[in-house]
């Protein structure tokens, strides 16, 4: 059985990855890409924190992937939706709103 | 009369003017002058008795009343009149008839929504004047700012904007930092007591370590010194008057800037005597009161404008009022107060007279006129008659005030009040030469002799001033009186304190004197 | 009636006004389907008065809240006057979102039914996020409440703003889920627990440990994000703008005020055990919330943008109430929600009024003699912006007191000038509307321009306008309902802020 | 008005020692040229409503508006302006009758107070309180009237010689539009006059004091529409001011060192002050630069010229013989302050006797006729300051009495010479300056009363026995030659460690010298003016005759008083003086006796606290000397002067040489004044404004502030950049942020 720390360490480089993407990156479906990343690192977190706090953790899990899933629905429609104005999912071009 | 004997008077001196305001919203344009007239005439005739049932003896607060209005938070609708306020309330009521006269043909649209705020505006004023509880005060306070801020901004001049912006965010500013000042002082009562309350009378009895008197002394005072307005603070004052149509100016001048000196009078000084009356403090706002004397005198015989020429001249006069103050002791005081009353007729006189002449000729700019008094002789004898009071000629209000004041100064800071008489010669400096080039020299303009001279509802409402004006000048006696209980008593608080605090030392002001007896209802 | 959850039975009723409003927003989902055979047509006024309907009887449901009790805080789900107080709020955000947005939508084409559905779903979600006490339910309800939102921020799929808006709420959205997600899971390793009623005897002991501390400062990021506290509030003025106004109106007013709740919940009351460790850097961003929002909206040129800032604004006032972390502050902090939805809808409500046509563009200039046009919605308006701004005369005047006054009594003294000081700034663009609107003529060509917000519309506003100022003239019964609200909240074992006298 | 007689304590022991005396309605005295000036105050109202818009339609047509106007002289306007033809409307006859009658109306009350107060000794002023003015605390102003000797005499000069000036003024002025307003303004002027000498206290003379300035300012600037005019009365009014400040921080000093400001109580309390101490000699100087402002003495003079562009009336009145003697008034009122300041009288003294020779040159080469008599004035002001400085206030005062009468009737000769001359020159519609000696000359041939009277007022001011001047400036000579062998009290005192009699004896020298020249310049006067030939020019000399008798008779009567004005006080002590002994009124030294009980107060304090002073030996030679200087000025006029040889201004330039040049531009003393005070003044004023009203204060709220703000949330509102990179970004950082300082907590 991998030792706590590993597991944890593990979903804390993921989760860092992920949030790294979310600011270096430019594409929208990569950028959700990497948000699901970190949800799933939060979720591997749970999971590997579950033996030692309960096991509450795992079915946490479960809803988080739900919740993860309408998120996904949500998310594509919107990008698509975008992507029918601009024929782009490149985020850079999406600058009508701001300052 | 009960009616004079309850809070009613005041109730209905502070809210007639409300109800005639909602009156001229509801009826055609035509008759929101009417309707604004006979409210300041009701006003004026309900207020006028007050100066003879007001009774002179002791120091207590008159016609005091306290009904829950927000009772969890201990906030009261209290009122009450003593000697300080009872000619500010006066002062109001005369000048709100005077102003719609003064407005008759002055302003030529909306005008429903003009004597509207007008009269809101005089709700706002008595309010402050008569507010027992700080809650209520400032409510009020604020409450006056607004159709102000409309009068200026809506029927104002070139520049009206930026004038009326100037002047919200002055007086807002200013007014937000005593806010948390009169919280704190909420909150130290609830502390000491358990209670909530908001009552004037309660927070006089709060005993204050020196350092909280100081913070707190600075948020009210700096709150009251703009509204004064005190040297470094005055620029919004020009700027508001020169935009601010005839009656604006003339409510500004008469009583919205006394409501900073009453404050004082009322609040700072009292409830946070200690750090009011320490050495410092006293020094500060006399020097800053005399560079207002010297300096805005100067300043004011510079100004190409006659509006804003006499705007800089209030800001002189009120440095007086403001050495009266700080001079802490009876004649100070009390020749503050008459200062606030004379400032408050010959000013706005003034003001009136330069609106006339607008009506005529359209501008303010001094050299547009020259030689009027060949065209228009009645109206110079008013300018010079009011440009004489302003300057404080004996016989006028001006003087009994600028000379109770000098005497109250030196005899505390005999320097002080060394410099600030020369105030009497750069008075003479700024105003003769505008007196000159307006009413006397030949008449260059051609246009200026087809120019119509006063006519008889210009009379009707500068004769009350000149009436009010030489009797302050010459029987104040009978104003003077009825001050002298109230200001007793203030210096008395103040005076006691002066010595009892001590750095870090809790100071209970003077709660156990019997002087506290009138305030603490 | 007393809840003991030890029956399950008793979550549905604990649920009961939740459960009611989920359920009439799928009834409204199929009215609107049967309502008309084509699915291009526009829907029916109907829907719009059938969901606000659903809203009056989601009403009645959360006033019977406060017949029933629980038999311990340690349920899931709170049953207490503060959920009971939050979720009023929350309904009348909604149904003056819906008032609002009654010919609007058919102004912009977007009249679909799926909206007010949309719009009832997120309601049901804040007000579940109000209720939450397990840090699972409260991550629930944030999604459930988000992800209705992304859509209708987005509704308007054929307005590049609308979509792009959408997708910016959406990614920044989901992104400060993860982080409380990631929070949830550090606090729930480190506390063997995600109910806040069992963590908090554990908080002693927790202090020390790095890995609640950063649970617990993620979870602060996480809400901070939703209430739009600064530096998080990046999202807020681009969503805000883009977004259908009404949707804009909802987001300003329930979303957070449901956020909001819970951060009270978590932090004021959950937390309080750790206060001296969150509320540093939380003043801290208080005073950068309340001086950065006032300062960027002084130069906004567009009002709808103005006001998203000047709701991030209002959420630094907030965090000065949460910051107090006593009864006041809470009582301050409903009543202030309070008057806070009612200005900031109606807000939201003038400038759909003066919005031009289809074009959502709302700048400064176009309000020039809308006072004159406009006596009704201008005087309404003047309100609410004194109202915004804290003047006397208006609810959130008294709403700014209280908040200074818990400020002060918990000691606050620089909190409560700070607020005082951004307020001065927040007067200059309040005012420069205002300005607008009555001191600047009307170009010629603007006089007839007609109101565009609907009968109903109108009169909610009137309605929000005078429930402003009777909230000064006479607060007391609600500033006693909001006190009483707040006496079950701190009742938790474990904190140590009591109701004071 | 109310005149509710409340009599204070005071007042009834006052009169217990008073015996049987009561005054004779000492208010109505006051209020009679009040009720006059209400009087004609209302009839300027009317008449200007009236006739001043019918005047501006008519000017179009008349011939010669403005544009010509402006070419004449000040005095044009009077004739210019008038209604051509036409009935006198009864706005303008009413004055007529209503001023001079009051006046003469107040002047029969105090001839019968005079009468009522020879009859027994009064020791104490009596002491009539009207009602309490300002009281406030231990202050305590009554609005009181004191009559008292001093006051009395005052009373009776303004009111005897305003009568008369107001009569001259009847033929004077009656045809100018704004007649009412004159006489409403001159009948104020006596009211405040009469306030100033008969108030019962300082802050009460104050009100005078003030007053008298203000009806100063409007009546100099009578004609209003020449800026020159308008300028004079605004220059008069801001130098009074310099002065007023003076006074008023003297009554500042007064209260707060003796508790009071009442005369009696001030006068009873004094000598509790430290003998020549700073604070009664604060009190003094300050008093005196009060003076020195009203009295036009150096420094403040420079207002006095310029006021003669008031009509001719005024400046007789207000500027001769009454109001400019307040100063005077003022010193001897406060004499017992005065003893208590020995260097500050010596000061005062100094300062007269400069003012006075320094004036005295200017007269002597001023072509317009009023300006000579201007520098006179302030020449034989500087006389009486001299005298009441150096203790010799009886003296001071019998100046003062004759010199109202002897300028007083100048002025109105004057006046009455620029009437006939502009009156001709309305005729022929000659431009010619009618108060410019060089376009006058023989007048004596047409002017034969007028001369007469002028001719007698100028032996009376240039000293020569037995007219009026004679025995007042003598007395002050002498005082000064009989300090200066150190027989006054003061003689004992010093200023800048010179003693007092060292002073008196430069005092002396100054003011012989300037005796000397007054005769000189007078002599000039008469000579250019009356004799040689008449330059005044053909047509218009057809058109010169001799005044109307409401202008006559005034002069006449002055002239009788510039003859006898002197035997109210002959001192049979002094050699040669006591030659006109057997034609003394009230016997010996009559007003020494009089006024005695005025300045005992004064001699109390120098006989407790100077040495005692030696026998006063009067001399016979300084007497002699006296009426050498006066005697050889006015010869050496004759002498020297050639009026034959003059010729118009065009022909004879205005000065010759360097030290013409700078007698004729008053010593460039108002140039001076100009660079020095005024003009750094305005550029202080103008860059107050403009660099810290306008640049750093509004540059602060408005720019700092205002922009500073603005330009903070533009930059704040830059990290908006609408990508959503950035965003996160800065997220990313909050959250670093927000752990750094959870966890360190």
């Amino acid at each position: 059985m991998l030792p706590l720390n590993a597991a944890l360490f593990l979903s804390a480089i993921l989760f860092a990855i992920g949030t790294a993407g979310v600011v270096v990156r430019r594409n929208a479906i990569i950028l959700f890409m990497c948000i699901e990343l970190m949800l799933n690192a939060a979720n591997l977190a749970f999971v590997a924190l579950s033996p030692y706090a309960g096991i509450d953790g795992q079915v946490i899990v479960f809803f988080v992937i739900a919740v993860a899933a309408a998120e996904a629905a949500v998310g594509l429609a919107i990008i698509i939706a975008v992507f029918r104005h601009a024929e782009s999912v490149d985020i850079r071009n999406f600058s009508l709103l701001r300052w | 009369m009960d009616f004079y004997r309850s809070h009613w008077v005041l109730t209905f001196l502070v809210f007639a003017p409300l109800i005639g305001a909602v009156v001229a919203l509801v009826l055609p344009a035509a008759r929101a002058r009417w309707v604004a007239l006979w409210t300041g005439v009701i006003e004026l005739l309900v207020a006028t008795p007050l100066f003879w049932t007001f009774e002179p003896v002791g120091a207590a607060m008159q016609n005091e009343v306290a009904l829950p209005w927000i009772p969890n938070w201990g906030i009261y609708y209290r009122l009450g009149l003593d000697g300080i306020s009872l000619f500010m309330v006066l002062l109001t009521a005369l000048l709100l008839p005077l102003m719609v006269l003064g407005s008759w043909t002055y302003i030529k649209d909306r005008e429903r929504v003009f004597y509207a705020m007008l009269l809101a505006l005089t709700t706002g004023v008595m309010g402050v004047f008569v507010a027992l509880d700080m809650f209520l005060f400032y409510v009020f306070w604020e409450m006056m700012l607004i159709p102000m801020y409309f009068l200026i901004g809506v029927w104002g001049g070139k520049d009206r904007i930026y004038a009326a912006v100037k002047f919200f965010l002055y007086t807002a500013a200013g007014s937000l930092l005593m806010l948390v000042g009169i919280l704190y002082l909420f909150s130290r009562y609830q502390a000491l007591t358990g209670e909530s309350s908001f009552a004037y009378g309660d927070f006089l009895s709060l005993p204050l370590t020196s350092g909280e008197q100081a913070w707190l002394f600075a948020a009210f005072a700096i709150a009251f010194a703009i509204k004064v307005p005190v040297f470094p603070l005055h620029t919004w004052l020009p700027a508001a008057h020169v935009q601010a149509p005839t009656a604006g100016s003339v409510i500004l001048a008469g009583v919205l800037l006394k409501m900073g000196t009453y404050g004082f009078l009322r609040f700072a000084l009292p409830l946070f005597p200690g750090a009011a009356s320490a050495d410092t403090t006293v020094l500060l706002f006399m020097v800053l009161g005399l560079i207002g004397i010297i300096y805005t005198a100067m300043v004011a015989a510079v100004q190409p404008n006659a509006k804003r020429l006499v705007a800089y001249t209030s800001v002189a006069h009120l440095g007086f009022a403001v050495l009266g103050i700080f001079a802490l002791n009876v004649q100070g005081i009390q020749g503050a107060l008459i200062l606030m009353i004379a400032h408050g007729v010959s000013t706005p006189m003034l003001f009136f007279l330069l609106g006339m002449l607008y009506e005529r000729t359209h501008s303010y700019e001094i050299e547009d006129f020259g030689g009027l008094a060949a065209s228009i002789p009645i109206f110079a004898l008013m300018l010079v008659f009011a440009a004489l009071a302003s300057i404080g000629l004996p016989g006028t209000g001006g003087f009994v005030s600028e000379f109770l004041v000098l005497i109250g100064t030196f005899r505390v800071q005999p320097w002080i009040a060394f410099i600030a008489a020369s105030g009497v010669i750069f008075a003479a400096f700024y105003m003769l030469p505008m007196v000159q080039r307006t009413v006397f020299n030949s008449l260059t303009r051609p246009a200026n002799r087809a120019i119509p001279d006063l006519c008889g509802r210009e009379i009707a409402l500068l004769v009350p001033l000149v009436a009010i004006i030489l009797w302050l000048g010459i029987y104040p006696r009978p104003i003077l009186e009825r001050m002298e209980p109230s200001v007793g008593r203030l210096i008395e608080r103040v005076e006691t304190s002066r010595f009892v605090s001590t750095p870090g030392e809790a100071v209970v002001a003077s709660s156990a004197s019997s002087s506290d007896e009138g305030i603490r209802e | 009636m007393t809840l003991d959850f030890a029956s399950q039975a008793d979550y549905l009723l604990a649920l009961l006004p939740e459960i009611v409003l989920s359920l009439w927003a799928m009834l409204v989902l199929m009215v609107d389907v049967f309502q008309k055979g084509n699915r291009v047509e526009a829907s029916r006024p109907v829907v719009a008065w059938l969901s606000l309907a659903g809203l009056v009887v989601t009403a009645a449901a959360n006033g019977w809240l406060l017949t029933i009790e629980e038999a311990a805080v340690t349920g899931m789900v709170a049953v207490d006057s503060f959920r009971v107080f939050v979720n009023f709020i929350v309904l009348i955000a909604a149904a003056l979102a819906i008032l609002i947005s009654i010919g609007y939508l058919d102004r912009r084409g977007i009249n679909r039914g799926e909206f007010y559905a949309l719009l009832l779903f997120a309601t049901v979600g804040m007000m579940l996020l109000g209720a939450a006490r397990d840090l699972i339910l409260l991550f629930l309800a944030l999604e459930l409440m988000s992800v209705a939102l992304y859509v209708l921020v987005g509704f308007d799929r054929r307005d590049p703003r609308s979509s792009e808006g959408a997708l910016k709420y959406f990614l920044l959205g989901s992104f400060s889920s993860g982080f409380l997600l990631y929070g949830i899971a550090l606090v729930f390793g480190s506390a063997r627990s995600t109910n806040l009623s069992a963590i908090v005897p554990l908080l002693p002991s927790l202090q020390e440990s790095p890995m609640f501390l950063i649970g617990a400062g993620l979870l602060l990021v996480g809400l901070a994000f939703k209430v739009a506290v600064m530096p998080f509030h990046v999202w807020t003025p681009d969503a805000y703008d883009g977004a259908p106004t009404p949707v804009t109106a909802l987001m300003a007013t329930g979303v957070k005020a449901a956020a909001f709740a819970a951060f009270i919940r978590v932090f004021a009351v959950g937390f309080a055990g750790i206060y001296n460790e969150w509320s540093v850097v939380l003043s801290w961003l208080a005073l950068l919330t309340m001086f950065g929002a006032n300062l960027i909206a002084l130069t906004q040129g567009s009002v709808k943008r103005m006001l998203a800032y000047s709701s991030i604004a209002h959420a630094g006032y907030l965090l000065v109430a949460v910051l107090a972390a006593n009864a006041y502050g809470a009582a301050a902090f409903l009543f202030y929600l309070l008057v806070y939805t009612l200005m900031t809808a109606g807000a939201f409500g003038i400038v759909i009024a003066n919005s031009r046509g289809a074009n959502e563009l709302n700048k400064l200039d176009d309000y020039a003699g809308f006072g004159w046009r406009e006596p009704l919605l201008g005087a309404v308006f003047s309100i609410f912006l004194l109202s915004l701004a804290g003047f006397p005369l208006t609810g959130g005047f008294i709403g700014k007191l209280y908040i200074l006054r818990s400020s002060l009594e918990a000691g606050n003294v620089e909190l409560a000038v700070s607020l005082v000081l951004a307020s001065v700034i927040s007067y200059f663009y309040y005012l420069r509307v205002v300005v607008v609107m009555y001191m600047r003529p009307a170009p010629a060509e603007e006089a007839n321009r007609t109101v565009l917000l609907t009968g109903p519309g109108q009169l909610a506003m009137s309605v929000s306008a005078v429930a402003v100022l009777a909230l000064f003239f006479v607060p007391g019964w609600v500033l006693d309902v909001a006190q009483r609200s707040v006496a079950s909240l701190f009742t938790v074992p474990g904190t140590f802020f009591g109701l004071g006298p | 008005m109310i005149l509710r007689v409340q009599q204070t304590a005071e007042t009834v022991v006052a009169e217990a020692q008073a015996g049987a005396f009561e005054p004779i309605l000492l208010g109505l005295i006051v209020l009679l040229p009040l009720i006059g000036f209400a009087i004609n105050g209302v009839a300027a109202i009317l008449a200007a409503r009236t006739a001043e818009r019918r005047r501006w339609s008519s000017s179009s047509h008349h011939g010669g508006s403005e544009g010509e106007a402006d070419e004449y002289s000040n005095e044009t306007h009077s004739v210019m302006d008038a209604e051509p033809t036409g009935v006198v409307p009864w706005t303008h006859r009413l004055p007529s009758l209503v001023a001079p009658g009051v006046m003469l109306l107040a002047f029969a009350l105090a001839v019968a107070n005079l009468f009522g107060m020879m009859g027994v000794e009064l020791e104490e002023p009596i002491v009539r309180t009207y009602w309490s003015w300002i009281p406030v605390g231990e202050l305590q102003v009554e609005a009181a009237l004191q009559l008292d000797q001093l006051s009395l005499l005052m009373t009776l000069v303004v009111t005897g010689v305003g009568a008369l000036i107001h009569l001259f003024s009847v033929g004077y002025m009656s045809h100018d539009p704004g007649y009412p307003r004159y006489m409403a303004y001159l009948n104020l002027f006596v009211f405040f006059m009469l306030v100033l000498v008969l108030g019962a206290s300082f802050p009460v003379m104050f009100v005078g004091w003030e007053g008298v300035g203000l009806c100063s300012y409007l009546l100099i600037g009578f004609w209003f529409s020449e800026k020159a005019n308008a300028d004079a009365g605004k220059k008069a009014f801001i130098v009074n001011r310099i002065g007023d400040f003076g006074f008023l921080i003297a009554m500042l000093l007064i209260f707060v060192d003796l508790g009071a400001l009442g005369y009696v109580e001030v006068f009873e309390r004094a000598p509790q002050l430290d003998y020549a101490g700073p604070v009664v000699t604060a009190i003094c100087l300050f008093l005196f630069l009060g003076a020195v402002g009203k009295s036009a003495q150096i420094p403040l003079y420079v207002w006095l010229p310029d006021a003669m562009a008031g009509p001719t009336p005024v400046s007789a009145l207000i500027h001769a013989a009454t109001m400019v003697t307040a100063g005077v008034y003022l010193v001897v009122r406060a004499s017992t302050l005065f003893a208590m300041a020995p260097a500050a009288s010596l000061l005062v003294a100094l300062v007269g006797a400069v003012t006075a020779l320094f004036a005295a040159t200017i007269g002597l080469k001023q072509w317009d006729i009023k300006k000579v008599l201007a520098y006179s004035t302030i020449s034989q002001l500087g006389f009486m300051f001299a005298a009441v400085g150096m203790g010799a206030y009886v003296a001071g005062v019998f100046h003062l009495m004759t010199h109202a009468f002897f300028k007083a009737c100048l002025f109105l000769g004057s006046g009455a010479v620029i009437h006939a001359l502009h009156e001709a020159m309305h005729a022929t519609h000659s431009h010619a300056d009618a108060q410019d000696m060089r376009n006058m000359g023989g007048l004596r041939r047409y002017l034969p009363i007028t001369f007469a009277t002028m001719a007698i007022a100028t032996l009376a001011i240039a000293g020569v026995a037995p007219f009026a001047g004679f025995f007042s400036k003598d007395e002050i000579v002498g005082a000064a030659w009989i300090g200066s062998a150190g027989e006054l009290p003061l003689s004992q005192a010093s200023l800048f460690g010179v003693g007092g009699g060292t002073w008196m004896g430069m005092i002396a020298i100054l003011l012989s010298i300037a005796a000397f020249l007054t005769a000189f310049y007078m002599g000039r006067l008469m000579l250019y003016t009356f004799f040689g030939p008449n330059r005044t020019g053909e047509a218009e000399r057809q058109h010169l005759h001799e005044v109307g008798w409401t202008m006559s008779v005034p002069l006449i009567v002055l002239a009788v008083m510039s003859t006898i004005g002197g035997f109210f006080n002959v001192d049979s002590l002094v050699p040669i003086v006591n030659l006109f002994s057997p034609f003394a009124f009230g016997g010996d030294a009559a007003l020494h006796n009089w006024l005695h009980p005025v300045i005992i107060g004064a001699e109390e304090v120098w006989a407790s606290n100077t040495a005692a002073i030696p026998e006063v030996h009067h001399a016979s030679w300084p007497i002699l000397l006296a009426i050498l200087v006066g005697v050889a000025g006015l010869v050496l006029a004759a002498v020297v002067l050639k009026p034959q040889l003059l010729g118009t201004p065009e022909e004879t330039p205005a000065y010759e040489g360097n030290l013409e040049k700078v007698l004729y531009n008053k010593w460039y003393v108002d140039e001076l004044y100009q660079r020095i005070v005024v003009r750094p003044v305005w550029g202080l004023s103008r860059a107050f404004y403009s660099v810290v009203d306008r640049g750093t204060i509004d540059g602060i709220i408005d720019g700092v502030l205002g922009r500073g703000a603005m330009l903070l949330g533009l930059s704040a509102g830059r990290v908006q950049t609408g990508q959503v990179n950035t965003y996160a970004f800065i997220i990313i950082v909050g959250v670093i942020v927000v752990l750094g300082s959870i966890v360190v907590m």
